[in-house]
């Protein structure tokens, strides 16, 4: 069954006459029904379809599927779907179908049987009842696979805490290559802005720059000799000596003399007025 | 490291319930260190022991579609249920009815389904089963509009604790050609002719469907498990994550 | 329904591991119906039976502040620990390339890396570089706003087994070797030093520096197109150890 029209008071249901079946008002409730009026739809609405009641009506009476009585069937189903039109319920296409099919081997079960190809002679009924059958096996999977234990009813997940991983989460791995794939790219796009000369220098000198840089502050002198480390060679003076001059002229340092041939000392060049280190991140 | 049994059940119970989901035989490998992974039949003893300590327990080692699962013992299930307010869903039969078919008759298509039942399934139904992702389109039939093809996934399977579709019920029997007309013999007046269908399997004139199950054939299941197989394959392919558990 | 304390005992384990949190006294005594609920002296004596079972099982029973929990042995947490292990995520490449201009052209700022870029770096990577300790605040440049000016840290140069930024491959070491042929020719014998271009950010090259064998290359990098063979050889040089790092 599809619909149910819920808004009918119960009142409206009870008529006197709840159907006309073959012309004929029908006053009473079909024998059969041994459930109150009023139940009449959830009666119904309990049935999935022409299939399903058409099992209920031959179960009912035990009869064996092979002696269907056809023209006793017939009349019993016609006899509920005028009482679902009676309720109103909106009736399904599919039990005005099998109306018309059950018509239709009552009446062949009158004829002479006709003959098929092989010459067998067919009972009018055997697609009904193959159909009933094959339903009817599902129908009772469907319950059985409904009693089967399932999650939610019949048993529950079981679960229990994670530890915490021992370590902290993995970073993810790079390789030099990649980063150096990765700068190629940018090298390539950069060439687009020709405005742009990327070029480096000894990235000794470009390290020394970030050293010095963080060693020294705005707040204090940093003694000139001191950023030059003998242990470190010719090499490493040189180097610490340009990367002094190429801060300066970066304006990231400022050199300051107080006399002539005094120490010299470097400092950042102080902002006063402003806070130092305000990170541009938050 | 070498590890005894007793320490590898451990481990195994340990991971299973902290998984919160099945875990078949390769995830329940990876939570060992590569130089020290146990093969699966060293691993599938420890399941073993592990099975058998729970019977004294008030939990149970399952095998279902998606792996190993521990799962609280149906007898416990009425306790256990007091701790969520919410009654367990009840399905309709409506819905049962085209699961099933889905299940035994795989891949098929809504149409199909019609035809069995004798009466149209809502979408709102078969919304509802791809929600609960007890069932997903594998395919579609080539015929004008291509109308959708249905099978069940693992995690049907998971949830109706079974671990292959060939653990369904078996379907009723529908009896052989000899049982039909030796019955049709012994029936009383005139011989009833019977009809042979073109499956030629199926017997028409047959009393309704037998309730003995031993005899069933398999007929179904049959048709069932060569799709079945193809489903999981394909599972596999379009969704490696693990099934979730729905709770 | 009178139960014997086995039975008590796996209602509470089901119970405790279904519940997938700590169950307190009241908790625990709810999942009995009214009419046979248990003192909780009895369940006391449950969850000790519980917990004596738990001495040979991957899980023990412990009470915390709010209530009892069934939780993995310390001893095996490390297998378990490895189902949460996901597979570290990538670093995009907008922030390698960050990473890599920081390192060749440190101290930078954000907005000449941007310039070389040609888009926008987010304030996510800048962070990311610096939680990971690769990269740090080296200073401010006297310009307003006092932008931050980042360098690279040891345990950069830690991660990818160099010694100092100079191992770093020059850029002439990864272009195609055509170029590298033009650029000898152009470059001997080296020049004292180069005028400093219009940018006025550019190199103070000292031929004290080129002549040091180590470093010559490093000399008068241009613009250039390395190739990926190239690169790779020149890792390989450089780098024999495997630089990725395997958590």
């Amino acid at each position: 069954m599809t619909q149910v029209v819920a808004d009918i008071p119960v009142a409206e249901r009870a008529l006197p006459t709840l159907a006309m079946v073959l012309g004929n008002p029908i006053t009473e409730m079909p024998k059969d029904l041994y459930i109150p009026p009023d139940a009449l739809e959830i009666f119904l609405e309990a049935f999935e379809g022409p299939l399903d009641l058409l099992l209920y009506l031959i179960r009912r009476q035990n009869i064996e599927i092979l002696d269907i009585p056809i023209a006793e069937i017939t009349r019993q189903y016609m006899v509920y779907v005028e009482v679902m039109k009676g309720v109103r319920l909106e009736l399904a296409a599919e039990y005005l179908v099998m109306a018309a099919m059950l018509a239709e081997i009552k009446s062949r079960m009158l004829l002479p049987r006709p003959k098929t190809e092989e010459g067998e002679e067919e009972d009018p009924r055997a697609e009904l009842i193959r159909r009933l059958q094959e339903y009817e096996r599902f129908k009772r999977a469907a319950e059985e696979v409904d009693a089967l234990p399932r999650m939610e009813r019949d048993t529950f997940p079981v679960g229990i805490e994670r530890p915490l991983r021992s370590g902290p989460r993995p970073h993810p791995a790079v390789s030099l290559e990649e980063l150096l794939l990765a700068f190629k790219d940018v090298l390539t796009r950069a060439e687009m802005f020709s405005n742009h000369h990327v070029q480096m220098e000894p990235l000794s000198v470009r390290e020394r720059m970030s050293d010095i840089l963080s060693a020294v502050s705005a707040e204090k002198f940093t003694a000139f000799a001191g950023l030059f480390k003998p242990e470190e060679g010719r090499m490493g003076v040189v180097v610490s000596f340009l990367a002094v001059l190429e801060l300066i002229k970066e304006s990231l340092l400022e050199l300051i003399q107080t006399e002539a041939y005094g120490p010299i000392y470097v400092r950042v060049p102080s902002h006063a007025d402003e806070p130092a280190a305000v990170e541009e991140y938050s | 490291m070498q590890m005894n049994p007793q320490q590898l059940k451990n481990i195994l119970e340990a991971t299973l319930l902290a998984a919160g989901q099945p875990m078949n035989m390769e995830k329940l490998q990876d939570v060992f260190p590569e130089e020290s992974r146990p093969d699966p039949e060293i691993l599938r003893e420890a399941l073993r022991i592990l099975e058998e300590e729970c019977a004294g327990r008030g939990i149970e080692l399952k095998e279902v579609g998606s792996g190993f699962r521990l799962q609280v013992k149906q007898e416990y299930a009425p306790w256990v249920a007091r701790l969520s307010e919410e009654k367990p869903p009840r399905y309709s039969r409506a819905l049962l009815e085209t699961l099933v078919l889905i299940a035994y008759r795989q891949p098929i298509s809504r149409a199909e389904i019609e035809d069995i039942r004798g009466v149209s399934v809502s979408t709102h139904i078969i919304k509802t089963l791809q929600e609960r992702e007890w069932v997903r389109v594998v395919g579609h039939r080539e015929v004008p509009g291509r109308p959708a093809l249905y099978g069940t996934t693992r995690d049907f399977l998971d949830y109706f604790n079974l671990k292959s579709l060939s653990q369904l019920p078996a379907l009723s029997e529908i009896r052989s050609l000899e049982t039909i007309a030796a019955e049709i013999d012994n029936l009383l007046p005139p011989p009833l002719a019977h009809a042979v269908d073109e499956d030629s399997e199926q017997a028409i004139v047959v009393p309704l469907v037998a309730a003995d199950a031993e005899l069933a054939s398999d007929d179904a299941i049959d048709t069932a498990e060569p799709a079945a197989e193809e489903i999981n394959g394909a599972e596999a392919v379009l969704n490696p994550a693990a099934p979730r558990i729905v709770h």
